[in-house]
């Protein structure tokens, strides 16, 4: 049976750590645009943690909310792209392929959760820096869309892997390096076609929501939303 | 078979791939991915320990075959070698069990920066004006033993110092031999991220010189008093993995959390209840809740070493009545009333207190009342609680004492005989107040060595650079004082081959010592550290009580494999038996440096969640990561609340001036709901004049303008008591990664 | 004397080039022997109604219809044989198809109408007898190219509407 | 026939004059043409070297940041296919209904067109990322084993917009052949043999001329659905996709009025300066200005109850996105370019253009020239703030633009205008024989004995062909 991979976030667990934004960056290759750029607000970082202030002081509250691509069923960037660039794969991704981009961020402005990433400029790394690059992840040139993957390269190693050793994925087994890295648990990854996995079971939390569900794009990512404390739930 | 084979080569070319395109990417061949076409390559993990912060996590290092260009004796060429790409955490640590914050795994960074010291250096202009000329590690480390045995021929060894960031493990061993045999006084501790008033007070309170860890996972109900400890504070990523179980991890059972702090931190974003007290009332207002709980008798009576510390506990704290604590510390009864009733109704419950409230000219007291809080509240110790992490056999207990405070050193004026000064990992020139005059002191010291990889604000001063390797090149051990219930020693060989001719700091240590010879040489027997480490872990091969116990090459080789060694069993720590000087303390509100009327606002500095103490703000992906809350990426700012900021006339990005009696600083405005309106903070770890070329004369640096204000009984500075007054003086302009500061934005926040 | 290639008068407008046409048609002059060439259409006057064309719309639908067929099956056919991994996402609905076959219509029709013009005015034969650039001057020319003889007669109605003026008897 | 003589002579007068007025400005090159060109040109070549600067170093040295990924590029498109909408379809509906005073207006219209199309179906290529892959959108085997995506309405467009230039040009090239062919008569040396070329064998005989009107009839009916289709695919563009006021369903009436709206205003003020510059007064008289005066103001009327049931829905169905967008435009920064383009495109035009006493040529002209503006700024405002204020807040942002987006879009403007200074220099910019035309059929239908008395006798003389009794009826019918 094929995968649909999806992904649960907890936001009661989220802390706001930004952890899953440097694993990101470690695994995927994203350039980093400097001072000037992050001023123009060319800044890229495929998953970020949103920031939200609720009230005024003394009585504030913030609410962390990882976002990180969708991977719509019903994807408004697929469609709009000219050359297929932005294209829906059979394990249900948004994929992206960067060097059928021609750069005409139309994605990039149909997508309601503005998760697209543009380059603007070609990235270049100071020596040796260009080091620590990660082979598994091309590299993106100038004026190519980019955005999250659900680290297709990190589940595919691990498909290779359960077929060498002639099994089946564990759940859990293929995780991007943001759910990886990620100290509080908050983020869940796995396969949605497999009612018994984990991010199954968070999906049909009574506590899930879809982000901007109203807008029927259909995410593959539930957030989990937060608790509120009350004396007796204990 | 084949596919293996196949995937190989698919690594290869896939590297080269990747480095080819380093300088211009347009020419590297950008692969497809439709993910069917996509071929990943076959990783080794090595396992290795994180140097960043005292809280030691275990990594695991992704390592590829690439090409690196290398200096080999003397000569630079491009050789195959397996290259660090990625770090995780080590699913097996004890303490953060695969998980790794953002910091950590910038930590790769280090080894791949491009400013990095790539051969000794030796001083060829004047003093701090940074201009160094390569030499070899044969003269540069002759220079040194010479200068050493010049002492010792003039019984001078006592003028030798050495400065490091708390050191732990062998590296801390080797260290402290190496002072004693040349009859040296102990090394001097200089790291913000340590908290010696914590210490201190636990030390008081429990016998225990260490920093506490915390059972969150299991408790019903966490207080915390100014500590970061799901951003920087401690060990970080162990307690956000508790944090996550005591929000969601037990069905029906979620624990409640409090923070208590004038500006709200990233943890004090996650709190269920966030309270402002006055600046360095926290103590006050722990009592406040022992008050009630006493009163009301919600639990029983406690008496012991931590309350006896506290004046009038056995009179049931009768200073401390809601009402009182309300007048000091601003917080109202009923809410001090219902927060000890909650807190009593919801055990176990455990106070946390850190940062901030420590930075106090009353930061003793206000850890002894918590610690005492802890003590009614039964937490000491039990699960949900608090406790202290067993040490391993290996270890000498309580290490810590033998160091000196580098402050209380350099404020005695111990410092002004030092003849020889080695420096290693710590920078105190740029992490000290102006007024300190730390650049001076050191200025008088005729020969500084620096291990640093890099030309940091003090380095700059050096006379000789023995650059040190990136933690991923070198043999690592530490042995974590908290963050986990079990005994637990970190070990890693190398990762990766260096890059740069480097040497070890260890080792070259070692050297030094077998050269000069005599005591030194005989205290430090070892080749290598690889030798010293292998020695130091002889004991723990018995240590599980495993018999027969494994034979010695197998134990090496499995530590290495897993990363360090860790008795399944869980302890409690060995309360060392230190005497206890007798004290008695009681609320003394916090003084603060500099008239109210002429410098309205608290000035406080604090951790940086990207940078820390400002020990990682040479790291690009540090530079470029939005902080949580003001999402501001490469830079650095002056938060203020938004009321406050009307009344100054001032707005978001407008660069302000904050002055103190001691100095001023330039930096942009930033407007944030979550901070009190009385208090100005500002995130440490800017401000760098020469950090590389991604931190160097980037923001500014909040430590300069802080008063020579001193805890008291500890004499560790307190961070938090300097007032300022803020001023605009022009535009700026902050990099903010997010737009709006609210979810559903009414009409007005749109414009 | 060579022999007559083709015979023609200026008229001064198309009323006298009308009247001169009536006279050579009288005189025996077989209607598609005869030219009229003017600056400007003359779609009221009598001759040169049957070059009305009346089956040009027609071709043009027929054009229309050909392209609607091409633009349809360039969406429908060609994205079939370009399979394209697209997770079960449609290639291409059927409202996408109608616009692309709208657009291709139109083209169509567009194109042939210009190149039934070309073909049937017929334009690109330079150096065609008979002209005269007095036509610009907005007179109106009347030709007639001889089959063989002509029969005087003819001869004698260009001469007649001669007066004199231009005219251009054997050239 | 005592009447003929004077009946030629008015005739060859006639001609004459109108060959001379309408041939000058072909003929000869003032220095004050060369000034003007060479300053036009000079913008345009800085326009092209900040393209080339673009290409060199990169899109980003644009000012389009996330989220706003559309600029000044997409305006520009947007505005200058709206400006192409003048032409083509004026020229058309006023050929279908016949209506006299379009004869002088037409060919000035239809350049409009085909240059404003070329300017604006430039733009998506400079906008692009990747500009030396811009090919990649045309569907011909190839070996990336690719074919576009029809699903994109980018496709459509490229369909749209090809179908829509070809077609303007071919509606503007055809009526030009004769006026090439009068050239080739008047002129002498190289320009004979070169107009000689271009007339294509043009003669002007009875079926030529049948055939072209034919033709011209044809594509003036083909090309107003192509046209309509056009814009309206442009506004599918942005309401095909889910962004807080992009996503609705009056876009492609919307874009349409607006395109032929900023088309008139476009036309109005280029046959202004064409009047003054080329002394044309007696060629393009007041009824033309008066007339399209009235049009726009049909238009300004129609462009403002768009815009007010575009903004009445948002505004009543109170969706917060939307509404964030709503009051971005009309209280916060962008409102001050809000109520410009509103009085641009109806506070100044509606009484310029509804008072009759201020209908003149001096105040169309005013009128287009605000109308022009507040339409670019129109584009400019459906653009960007919806761009600027998606669904979550935290990934808001703004969008300033740099210098070279600013002198990309001045050196279009100059470049517009180039190209038509240019063209009239080469083409008779008023359409000779339809003039000429035109004058004779007002002539023929005033009631003139000349013409009747010199018709009835080849009636009456040949009663037999039964073509004649119609011929007749249609003559004599006329005054």
């Amino acid at each position: 049976m094929a995968h649909r991979w999806g992904m649960a976030v907890d936001l009661d667990r989220c802390t706001g750590c930004e952890a899953c934004v440097v694993a990101c960056r470690a695994e995927n290759n994203i350039p980093s645009v400097g001072e000037d750029q992050a001023q123009k607000g060319r800044a890229i970082h495929w998953i970020r943690v949103e920031r939200y202030y609720e009230g005024e002081f003394p009585d504030v509250r913030v609410k962390f909310q990882p976002v990180l691509c969708q991977q719509c069923n019903n994807a408004p960037c697929e469609p709009v792209c000219p050359t297929y660039a932005s294209y829906h794969t059979d394990e249900g991704l948004n994929g992206q392929v960067y060097n059928r981009c021609i750069g005409t961020r139309y994605c990039a402005n149909a997508c309601s959760y503005t998760v697209r990433f543009f380059n603007f400029f070609n990235p270049a790394w100071d020596k040796p820096l260009h080091l620590q690059l990660n082979p598994d992840v091309s590299l993106r040139q100038v004026g190519i869309m980019e955005k999250c993957t659900f680290c297709v390269q990190r589940i595919k190693s691990a498909e290779i892997r359960a077929k060498e050793e002639k099994r089946e994925l564990r759940d859990g087994e293929p995780a991007p390096a943001c759910v990886q890295s990620c100290p509080p648990r908050a983020l869940v990854f796995g396969d949605l076609n497999d009612p018994e996995s984990e991010v199954s079971r968070l999906a049909r939390s009574r506590r899930g929501v879809k982000l901007l569900g109203e807008l029927g794009t259909q995410p593959n990512v539930t957030y989990l939303q937060r608790n509120e404390w009350n004396d007796n739930n204990t | 078979m084949e596919r293996r084979d196949f995937l190989k080569v698919s690594v290869l070319t896939g590297a080269t791939a990747a480095l080819s395109g380093c300088e211009k990417p347009a020419h590297t061949l950008v692969r497809f991915i439709p993910e069917e076409d996509l071929i990943p390559s076959v990783a080794t993990w090595k396992p290795s320990v994180c140097t960043l912060c005292p809280a030691g996590c275990g990594l695991m290092v992704r390592v590829l075959p690439g090409e690196a260009e290398v200096v080999r004796n003397g000569k630079l060429g491009t050789i195959q070698m397996g290259l660090a790409k990625k770090l995780e955490g080590n699913p097996n640590h004890p303490v953060n069990w695969g998980k790794l914050c953002a910091r950590g795994q910038a930590g790769l960074q280090i080894t791949y920066h491009p400013d990095r010291v790539r051969s000794p250096l030796k001083r060829s202009g004047p003093r701090g004006s940074g201009s160094f000329q390569p030499v070899t590690w044969e003269e540069s480390i002759r220079e040194v033993v010479s200068k050493l045995q010049e002492l010792q021929s003039q019984n001078q060894s006592e003028s030798l110092r050495f400065v490091s960031a708390c050191l732990r493990g062998q590296r801390h061993e080797l260290v402290r031999k190496f002072l004693s045999a040349f009859g040296a006084p102990a090394a001097m501790v200089f790291d913000p991220l340590d908290e010696p008033v914590l210490r201190q007070a636990n030390l008081l309170s429990f016998g225990q010189a260490d920093m506490p860890s915390f059972d969150l996972a299991h408790t019903g109900y966490v207080i915390s008093f100014g500590a970061d400890f799901l951003g920087t504070w401690n060990s970080p990523v162990a307690q956000s993995i508790a944090y996550g179980e005591m929000r969601q991890g037990r069905p029906g059972n979620r624990a409640k959390f409090v923070q208590v702090e004038q500006r709200m931190s990233q943890t004090g974003a996650n709190a269920d209840e966030w309270i402002a007290p006055r600046a360095g009332t926290e103590g006050a207002m722990a009592l406040g809740l022992a008050h009630v709980i006493l009163k009301e008798k919600l639990r029983p009576a406690a008496d012991n070493k931590a309350t006896r510390l506290i004046a009038g506990w056995s009179q049931g704290l009768a200073e401390y009545s809601p009402e009182q604590v309300e007048r000091k510390t601003g917080v109202p009864a009923q809410r001090i009333q219902r927060l000890a009733h909650e807190m009593a109704a919801h055990l176990p419950a455990v106070a946390i207190i850190g940062g901030l409230p420590l930075a106090h000219t009353n930061g003793l007291f206000n850890a002894l009342a918590v610690n005492a809080l802890n003590t009614l509240l039964g937490s000491v110790g039990m699960p949900g609680g608090l406790f202290f992490t067993p040490q391993p056999p290996s270890e000498n207990a309580g290490s810590w004492s033998s160091e000196s405070d580098f402050a209380s050193v350099l404020l005695a004026g111990k410092l002004d005989g030092t003849k020889v000064l080695l420096l290693h990992n710590a920078n105190p020139v740029f992490a000290t107040p102006a007024v300190w005059k730390v650049r001076e002191t050191l200025d008088r010291i005729p020969f500084i060595v620096s291990f640093g990889s890099f030309v940091d604000e003090t380095s700059q001063l050096a006379d000789l650079i023995l650059p040190d390797h990136s933690p991923l090149e070198s043999w690592l051990h530490d042995v974590p004082k908290s963050g986990t219930n079990q005994a637990v020693v970190s070990l890693a060989a190398p990762a990766m081959l260096p890059l740069h001719d480097t040497r070890a700091m260890p080792d070259t240590l070692l050297e030094i010592a077998h050269q000069i010879g005599g005591e030194a040489a005989k205290a430090l027997p070892w080749e290598n550290f690889q030798e010293m480490l292998q020695a130091s872990m002889a004991p723990l091969r018995t240590a599980d009580g495993i018999n027969p116990p494994p034979d010695p090459e197998k134990f090496w080789s499995k530590v290495q494999e897993q990363g360090g060694w860790w008795s399944d069993k869980v302890r409690q720590a060995a309360r060392s038996a230190i005497p206890q000087k007798q004290l008695v303390t009681e609320f003394a509100p916090p003084q603060f440096d500099g008239e109210e009327s002429s410098f309205p606002f608290h000035f406080q500095p604090y951790v940086s969640q990207a940078f820390l103490d400002g020990s990682l703000a040479h790291l690009p992906w540090m530079q470029e990561m939005p902080d949580a809350l003001s999402t501001v990426m490469w830079g650095t700012w002056v938060e203020i609340n938004p009321k406050t900021a009307q009344k100054l006339a001032i707005e978001q990005d407008d660069l302000v001036e904050v002055r103190s009696q001691h100095g001023k600083l330039l930096a942009p405005l930033l407007v944030s709901p979550g901070i009190a309106f009385d208090v100005v903070a500002m995130p440490m770890g800017q401000g760098h004049e020469s950090f590389g070329r991604y931190a160097s004369g980037r923001g500014a640096n909040p430590m300069t303008i802080l008063a020579p204000m001193q805890v008291a009984e500890t004499g560790s500075l307190a961070w938090a008591s300097t007032r300022v007054q803020v001023s605009k003086v022009g535009k700026a302009k902050l990099a903010l990664f997010s737009g709006g500061l609210f979810e559903r934005p009414s009409e007005l926040q749109q414009r | 004397m060579s022999r007559v290639a083709s015979l023609y008068t200026m008229c001064p407008d198309a009323a006298a080039a009308e009247r001169t046409v009536d006279a050579l048609l009288s005189a025996g002059a077989r209607r598609e022997d005869i030219t009229v060439i003017s600056s400007e259409p003359f779609d009221r006057y009598e001759f040169g109604q049957h070059e009305k064309s009346r089956f040009m719309p027609w071709l043009v639908v027929l054009g229309a219809i050909l392209g609607g067929t091409a633009g349809f099956l360039l969406v429908s056919l060609t994205t079939k044989s370009y399979p394209i991994v697209t997770g079960g996402m449609p290639i291409t609905p059927g409202w996408i198809t109608g616009i692309i076959t709208y657009e291709l219509t139109m083209l169509a029709a567009i194109l042939t109408t210009l190149l039934v013009l070309l073909l049937t005015a017929p334009l690109f034969r330079w150096k065609q007898e008979p002209y005269d650039v007095q036509v610009a001057d907005g007179k109106v020319l009347v030709g007639i190219n001889p089959q063989g003889d002509l029969p005087d007669k003819v001869k004698e109605v260009l001469k007649v509407c001669e007066d004199g003026a231009g005219g251009g008897i054997e050239r | 026939m005592t009447t003929t003589p004077d009946q030629i002579k008015h005739d060859l007068i006639n001609h004459d004059v109108i060959n001379h007025d309408l041939l000058r400005p072909v003929g000869q090159a003032s220095a004050r043409f060369f000034l003007v060109v060479a300053m036009l040109g000079l913008v345009v070549l800085a326009g092209f070297s900040a393209w080339g600067y673009q290409l060199y170093s990169g899109i980003g040295v644009a000012g389009i940041r996330r989220p706003v990924f559309w600029g000044f590029y997409i305006t520009n498109f947007v505005f200058w296919i709206g400006i192409s909408h003048a032409g083509t379809l004026i020229s058309a509906i006023l050929r279908l209904a016949n209506a006299g005073w379009r004869r002088p207006v037409t060919r000035c219209a239809e350049v409009i067109t085909v240059f404003a199309l070329c300017i604006g179906a430039m733009f998506p290529v400079i906008h692009l990322g990747r500009p030396w892959v811009a090919f990649w959108l045309v569907p011909y085997p190839n070996e990336r084993g690719l074919w576009p995506n029809y699903r994109s309405p980018l496709v459509w467009d490229f369909f749209a917009i090809n179908t829509y230039l070809i077609g303007s040009i071919t509606f503007l090239i055809l009526p030009i052949i004769p006026d090439f062919a009068l050239c080739r008569d008047k002129f002498s040396g190289w320009r004979k043999t070169f107009y000689g070329l271009l007339a294509l064998g043009w003669r002007g005989t009875q079926r030529q001329w049948h055939r072209l009107e034919t033709a011209m009839h044809i594509m003036a009916i083909v090309i107003i659905p192509v046209a309509v289709s056009v814009h309206t695919i442009v506004s599918w563009d942005f309401a095909m996709t889910p962004v807080p006021m992009w996503h609705s369903t009056i876009f492609a009436p919307y874009f349409v009025a607006g395109a032929i709206f900023s088309g008139i205003a476009a036309l109005i003020v280029a046959m202004v300066f064409l009047r003054r510059f080329l002394h044309l007064e007696e060629y393009l008289p007041s009824v033309c200005f008066e007339n399209l005066g009235k049009l726009l103001l049909l238009m300004s009327l129609l462009w403002v109850y768009f815009v007010f049931a575009e903004r009445l829905t948002i505004w009543y169905g109170n969706q917060p996105a939307e509404v964030a967008v709503l009051w971005l435009t009309q209280k916060g920064p962008y409102r001050y370019l809000f109520w410009i383009m509103v009085a641009c495109n109806f506070g100044i035009p509606f009484p310029l253009l509804a008072i009759k006493k201020l209908r003149t040529i001096t105040g169309t002209c005013i009128a287009s020239i605000t109308v022009v503006v507040g339409m670019w700024l129109e584009r400019y405002l459906i653009i960007v703030p919806s761009l600027s204020r998606k669904f979550l807040p935290y990934a808001w942002g703004t969008y300033r633009p740099t210098w070279v987006e600013i002198t990309i879009t001045a050196a279009t403007f100059a470049g517009m205008a180039l190209l038509y200074v240019m063209f009239a220099k080469l083409v008779p910019i008023i359409s000779i024989w339809e003039l000429k035309v035109g004058m004779r059929e007002a002539s023929e239908s005033m009631p003139s004995v000349v013409a009747v008395s010199k018709a009835r006798p080849t009636v009456s003389e040949r009663s037999e062909h039964e073509t004649v009794g119609f011929k007749n009826s249609h003559r004599v019918g006329k005054p």
